[in-house]
């Protein structure tokens, strides 16, 4: 189950993570876990609720650390290491119940992301410095750049609070790319979305990835996670039930098997 | 952005030439007395609302801190006999240290823990005020602390010692308001807005937090700085953890996260007492009661009640 | 939205009010009365202080003006509360200097808010007749700053001279952690050696403490023979109480900080037999008639007793002795302030309801160790010791 | 042996005492994430309602005691209704600060009605000290343990067996969920202000005859309470029996193995320890909020 699988891409693996577990008291969320996730790719992540999907993304990004297996970016080992380094090392993610900031602007919220881009410290800041002023005019410029990117560049000055639903989801995109990642983790993206923004989502994702940028999709909406992922690994009871293309997990029976009965999304498997 | 600068320049309009104003018109050392003390509040206030306000993160104990800040300064002054501008730096580096070595472990409570924590350590520290009787003078306290003078200017005169503070707090309101408009400051609103957020998006929050919590010290001992050379002594009753609570007072009551709530809550608390003299045995009823309606009518703080209260009224005559 | 409109019409009387204490307060100078200054600790932890403080000193400017005040001016008593807060005294005296412009000041009541404005009453060169006891008060002699409270030295000279007699060699000390016990702990291991007694232990207690056992556990360990409690009420009454319940069968000393009815009624039966040095105020039917203080004690108590209703104590004395004897020094001064100051300085033998008063350039507290005389509480009153 | 005897009795007594004011703190945060700064206030109340009801002999204990308990309840109430329940929605810094200017104004509505001075009053047995290997013990340090755990127990009934005290913890887990499944929200926090200003009484009539009450003596108590509640765990009925003995006794031995003048920050060093060991307290299990 745990075998590495075969690379279709002929580029080294961005994250490969090697048999990673996680329990919860009694609870095993992720066991024996391996994947591998090739630079400029899209790896979606499915399951159902309570398969782990979450967890994984948070043993990836360092919020817990896995019980044991071992986790690299790059050839280089990242479990264990604070969360605010990753992003340092290029990992971004956003979040399932969407944690904008929502006192400030969405300018605002942008430039918190690009934190690890920019160096103006307490004093600098206080003081003016010029180059410090510099700066700030850049990140300001870039993080505008960014609203039009996602396309709520016209709400940058409003609080990032007020916003609908649809933009914040957006907002947090923006965001996470403001912190110029080359791993960016989604989790849920389209989760509370319509279907036009869940398809504006999906040509969002799809730009992204052309900067090239590489991306982990947790999602449920089957039409986006079959339409724009390369791979595909499905996650049941912690552990990798299938890995492949999305035509081959559509036609995967133990998919099937773990989906039969979960009305919600089982049809849009085989639709 | 736009209103929200407006508005900056619209309290820096009021603000500046009523304190240039206030120094000239004003003749009586009591009320310029008065007025320095609010100043020497607001310090206070500013740096613990940096904290409270803005980084999210409560402190019980503050009063420490003012307490360091005005101890290092005496004992050097009066023991080793260090000029006080000499002392001032001393002063900085030591409350500095201290707020270093306790905030690191500290800052790892969250939320009331937290408090408790602050709370503590500002018990721990004025025991050693009153105990440690033959440096700090024990409870009855220091005195001969020197006045400050600059040159020809003395500032034993209560109008140049009102100056100079209020200097001092305009330093420290310009410093307080860019530092929030910058990385570092948008860094910080996003730890009480949501810390996960900004973890995962690269921000130290465990190394930003001891910062701003080093930075509120240093605002609470340049202000026990400022007090012990203006009172000229000094007794472990003025850092106990009643002026701890004091403090956290003014920041709600002005408003969290705002610099000119600080200024407003300092000023109102500071001026409260003074004006409930008349009520004699009442004074607390009255003060106790005041404080309760002003939360309970403006919860958002004086600021933005007064805000609100005007927009009404004015989108009521229209 | 209906709640507004009350509020808005509070916050604009509170603007009103601030607006209006800050400038419609301007000094009114009236040149026909002398104005003088109180700043007690009426509220707060020190009440048992101010209170009486505050009480006596209304009274006693009453009574002059009922006579007809001092040269055919009224006296004009300004009196401010302290909380006991150093940075409330200091505004207070700062108001009564310069807003008020009182010719002179009583008060504060205790040591650390006295010590905080001593520097303001200097430089405006106002003065100040401070109630409260710590010795550095007067000593170095400042020239502005009287004090009328007995020192703490005199009140640990009468401890220690009953002791001695009584062939004490060994005491410990329990004192409160404030600068009343401070102050008296220093004193009491500072004279111990002149009268040949050792403090085998010092311990300390927090003013609002509520079981003093394990100081006293601590302190039994060493077997002393007697124990000097040094604090003001209730503290030093949990004490007594304590050292009843231990069965603690050596003699208990008393401050003068507790020299009230208020002692024996919180310690209750726990009081009996308990020493301490009082003002000769708790025992003053008791005095010999040649006594000089006999008659002021005797006026004063009925004065305040009838006016308030509630038991006098030695505290109000401090006020009291200090408004007499500025009355007298105002005589003839025409309000100046030098000239009062003066006067004061060279006073000698004023009979005060402290003790008798003989001021110096060099001695401003001016009393004579006989302040103090020791007494005994026996059956809920207090007996006088010979 | 006698000492450390003595030493335990002495920080038992006190710690209990802190324990049963901790339990008010930890109760009240339990149904409503609020610290209420005026708890000791009710310490206070409810030690000077006693010393008017029963000093002054004007009932018999027992009628006194459920009296005092009773009036103090009902200020809580009061406090609630009043001027906390306009609020409720805004952050919980800003309640806290709406508290601590009713302890303000408590304590002075306490210093009108009972003036300046302390006042005692008798034990509430008659019963002399007890002798337990050469260390006293005082009856009335039993009769404060007896009722401490009597509070304790009874909560925990209270929470564990009854439907109301079933409702109330529902409402401090998900107050949403217990309002869709009908429990009346608003009535619960204002039980719990009611119980817990109560227990507050509780720990004033039990300290009354061993300390003497005073209008300011609810600071340092609610203070201590405030600790001995954190150290346990705040929200942990247990805890804050634990956290209490634990204060008192580390208090008492302080003062016996160390020094007197530096109980306090004896205390207060125990405390960070085992704050910065445990950071939500030594039972606590609850995430503390953002205040």
């Amino acid at each position: 189950m745990s075998a590495p699988c075969l690379n279709r891409f002929e580029k080294p693996p961005l994250l490969r993570a090697d048999s990673i577990s996680k329990a919860f008291g009694g609870v095993q969320a992720l066991l024996n876990v391996s994947f591998e996730v090739s630079e400029g790719t899209i790896l979606g992540i499915i399951g159902p609720n309570g398969a782990g999907k979450t967890t994984l993304f948070n043993v990836i990004t360092s919020a817990y650390p896995p019980d044991s297996g071992q986790l690299f970016l790059d050839r280089k080992k990242i479990q264990n290491r604070k969360v605010h380094e990753l992003v340092r090392l290029g990992i971004a993610r956003t979040f399932q119940n969407v944690e904008l900031f929502e006192n400030m602007t969405a300018l605002e919220n942008v430039m918190v992301g690009q934190y690890t881009q920019t160096r103006c410290g307490i004093f600098a800041a206080a003081a003016r410095l010029p180059w410090a002023v510099a700066e700030e005019k850049q990140a300001r410029e870039e993080a505008m750049a960014l609203l039009s990117f996602v396309g709520i560049a016209q709400y940058a000055e409003n609080r990032s609070g007020n916003l609908p639903f649809g933009w914040q989801r957006l907002l947090e995109i923006a965001r996470a790319l403001a912190a110029k990642p080359r791993l960016l983790l989604l989790d849920e993206p389209a989760a509370g979305l319509n279907a036009v923004e869940t398809r504006r989502l999906g040509n969002l994702i799809e730009r992204i990835r052309h900067q090239g940028v590489t991306i982990l999709l947790v999602e449920h909406d089957m039409n986006l996670t079959m339409t724009i992922c390369d791979r595909i690994i499905v996650l049941n009871y912690g552990k990798i039930l299938a890995h492949g293309t999305p035509e081959e997990i559509q036609s995967n029976p133990a998919v099937m098997a773990a989906y039969l009965g979960t009305s919600e999304v089982s049809p849009l498997i085989y639709d | 952005m736009k209103p929200e600068c407006f508005k900056n320049r619209l309290y820096y309009g009021i603000f500046l030439p009523v304190i240039a104003v206030s120094g000239f018109v004003i003749d009586s050392p009591y009320y310029l007395q008065v007025l320095t003390f609010i100043g020497i509040n607001t310090l206070l206030t500013i740096g613990l609302n940096m904290l409270m306000g803005y980084a999210g993160q409560i402190s019980l104990g503050h009063a420490a801190f003012y307490g360091i800040g005005a101890y290092t300064t005496t004992i050097l002054t009066v023991h080793f006999d260090f000029s006080p501008w000499a002392a001032l730096p001393c002063t900085l580096v030591v409350t500095g240290m201290v707020a270093f070595l306790v905030g690191l472990p500290m800052l790892k409570l969250t939320g009331y823990y937290l408090g408790m924590g602050t709370l503590g350590f500002g018990m721990i520290v004025y025991v050693l005020f009153r105990e440690w009787s033959h440096v700090t003078g024990g409870s009855s306290g220091m005195v001969g602390i020197p006045s400050l003078s600059l040159g020809p200017v003395s500032f034993s005169d209560s109008r140049n010692y009102f100056y100079l503070v209020w200097m001092i707090v305009l330093v420290c309101i310009v410093f307080c308001q860019r530092l929030i408009q910058s990385r570092v400051g948008r860094a910080l609103r996003s730890i009480s807005d949501s810390e996960n957020a900004a973890k995962a998006l690269g921000v130290d929050t465990k190394d930003l937090k001891l910062k701003i919590f080093i930075l509120s010290a240093l605002f609470a001992a340049m202000a026990g700085f400022l007090y012990a050379h203006l009172v000229t002594f000094i007794s472990p009753g003025s850092f106990d953890f009643m002026v701890s609570i004091r403090m956290v007072t003014m920041v709600v009551i002005g408003g969290m996260a705002s610099i000119w709530g600080a200024l407003l809550g300092a000023s109102v608390l500071t001026l409260l007492p003074e004006c409930l003299h008349a009520f004699a045995d009442f004074e607390m009823v009255v003060y106790g009661l005041i404080l309760m309606l002003i939360m309970i009518f403006m919860p958002r703080g004086l600021t933005r009640g007064l805000m609100d209260i005007y927009e009404r009224s004015v989108s009521k005559q229209i | 939205m209906r709640q507004i409109i009350p509020i808005k019409k509070g916050i604009k009387r509170l603007c009103l009010f601030l607006a209006a204490s800050l400038l419609f307060s301007s000094p009114a100078l009236s040149k026909d009365t002398f104005k003088i200054g109180g700043v007690f600790s009426v509220t707060g932890r020190a009440s048992f202080l101010g209170d009486p403080e505050k009480k006596s000193m209304e009274m006693l400017v009453n009574q002059i003006n009922a006579k007809g005040g001092i040269d055919g001016r009224l006296l004009e008593a300004v009196i401010y509360d302290t909380e006991g807060d150093p940075q409330k005294t200091v505004n207070a005296v700062s108001k009564l200097i310069n807003k008020d412009q009182v010719i002179a000041i009583i008060g504060p009541s205790l040591t650390p808010t006295t010590l905080a404005v001593v520097p303001f009453a200097e430089r405006s060169k106002t003065l100040l007749i401070s109630c409260a006891a710590g010795i550095l008060i007067t000593e170095p002699v400042k020239p502005w700053v009287f004090k009328t409270a007995q020192s703490d030295a005199l009140a640990v000279a009468s401890i220690y001279q009953h002791m001695k007699a009584q062939g004490i060699k060994k005491a410990a000390i329990l004192s409160v952690s404030d600068a009343f016990g401070e102050s008296g702990k220093q004193q009491l291991e500072k004279q111990a050696d002149a009268y040949g007694i050792t403090v085998i232990r010092s311990e300390t207690f927090g003013a609002g403490d509520t079981d003093m056992t394990p100081q006293l556990t601590k302190i039994r360990k060493e077997n002393p023979e007697a124990i000097i409690c040094w604090g003001t009420n209730p503290g030093p009454a949990v004490v007594a109480k304590n050292v009843k319940q231990l069965g603690l069968q050596i003699p208990l000393y008393q401050s003068h900080g507790v020299a009230s009815p208020k002692f024996i009624e919180l310690a209750s039966d726990a009081a009996e037999g308990i020493y301490l040095p009082t003002g000769k105020i708790l025992v003053a039917d008791l005095l010999p008639d040649n006594d000089p203080q006999k008659p002021v004690l005797q006026n004063y108590i009925k004065e305040f007793e009838s006016r308030y209703n509630m038991p006098v104590s030695g505290f109000g004395g401090y006020a009291y002795d200090a408004v007499r004897m500025l009355a007298e020094a105002l005589k003839g001064s025409n309000g100046d302030k030098e000239k009062v100051r003066a006067a004061l300085e060279e006073m000698k033998g004023f009979v005060g309801v402290s003790g008798v008063f003989s001021f110096s350039k060099t001695e401003h507290n001016g009393l004579s160790p006989d302040a103090f005389v020791m007494v005994q509480i026996r059956n809920n009153t207090w007996e006088l010791i010979r | 042996m006698q000492e450390i005897l003595q030493y335990l009795f002495s920080g038992i007594t006190n710690g209990a005492i802190y324990a049963v004011i901790a339990v008010g703190f930890s109760m009240l945060y339990n149904s409503t994430e609020l610290i209420n700064f005026a708890h000791g206030e009710f310490v206070m109340l409810g030690g000077l309602g006693i010393v008017t009801l029963w000093g002054g002999s004007l009932l018999p204990l027992p009628a006194a005691f459920v009296l005092t308990v009773i009036g103090v309840a009902f200020v809580g109430f009061l406090l609630e209704r009043v001027a906390l329940r306009k609020v409720s929605r805004s952050q919980p810094i800003v309640l806290v600060i709406i508290t601590i200017g009713a302890s303000i104004f408590l304590r002075g509505i306490g210093m009108l009605i009972w003036g300046k001075d302390a006042h005692a009053i008798p034990s509430f047995t008659k019963l002399s000290p007890m002798d337990v290997f050469g260390a006293k013990l005082m009856p009335q340090s039993i009769l404060i343990l007896a009722i401490v755990l009597l509070v304790v127990v009874g909560l925990h009934l209270f929470y564990r067996k009854t439907l109301t005290g079933k409702a109330m913890q529902a409402c401090a887990i998900n107050e949403k969920a217990a309002w869709l499944s009908g429990i009346p929200s608003d009535q619960m926090v204002l039980l719990a202000f009611f119980l817990s200003a109560g227990i507050g009484a509780i720990a004033g009539i039990i300290i009354a005859p061993i300390t003497m009450c005073g209008y300011d003596m609810g600071i340092l108590l609610g203070l201590k309470g405030f600790c001995a509640a954190m150290l346990g765990g705040l929200g942990s009925l247990w805890g804050s029996l634990v956290g209490g003995l634990l204060l008192g006794i580390s208090e008492s031995l302080g003062v016996g193995y160390v020094s007197s003048s530096l109980k306090d920050a004896i205390a207060f060093l125990v405390l960070l320890l085992i704050l910065y060991i445990r950071p939500t307290g030594i039972l606590g299990i609850k995430e503390a909020k953002r205040f």
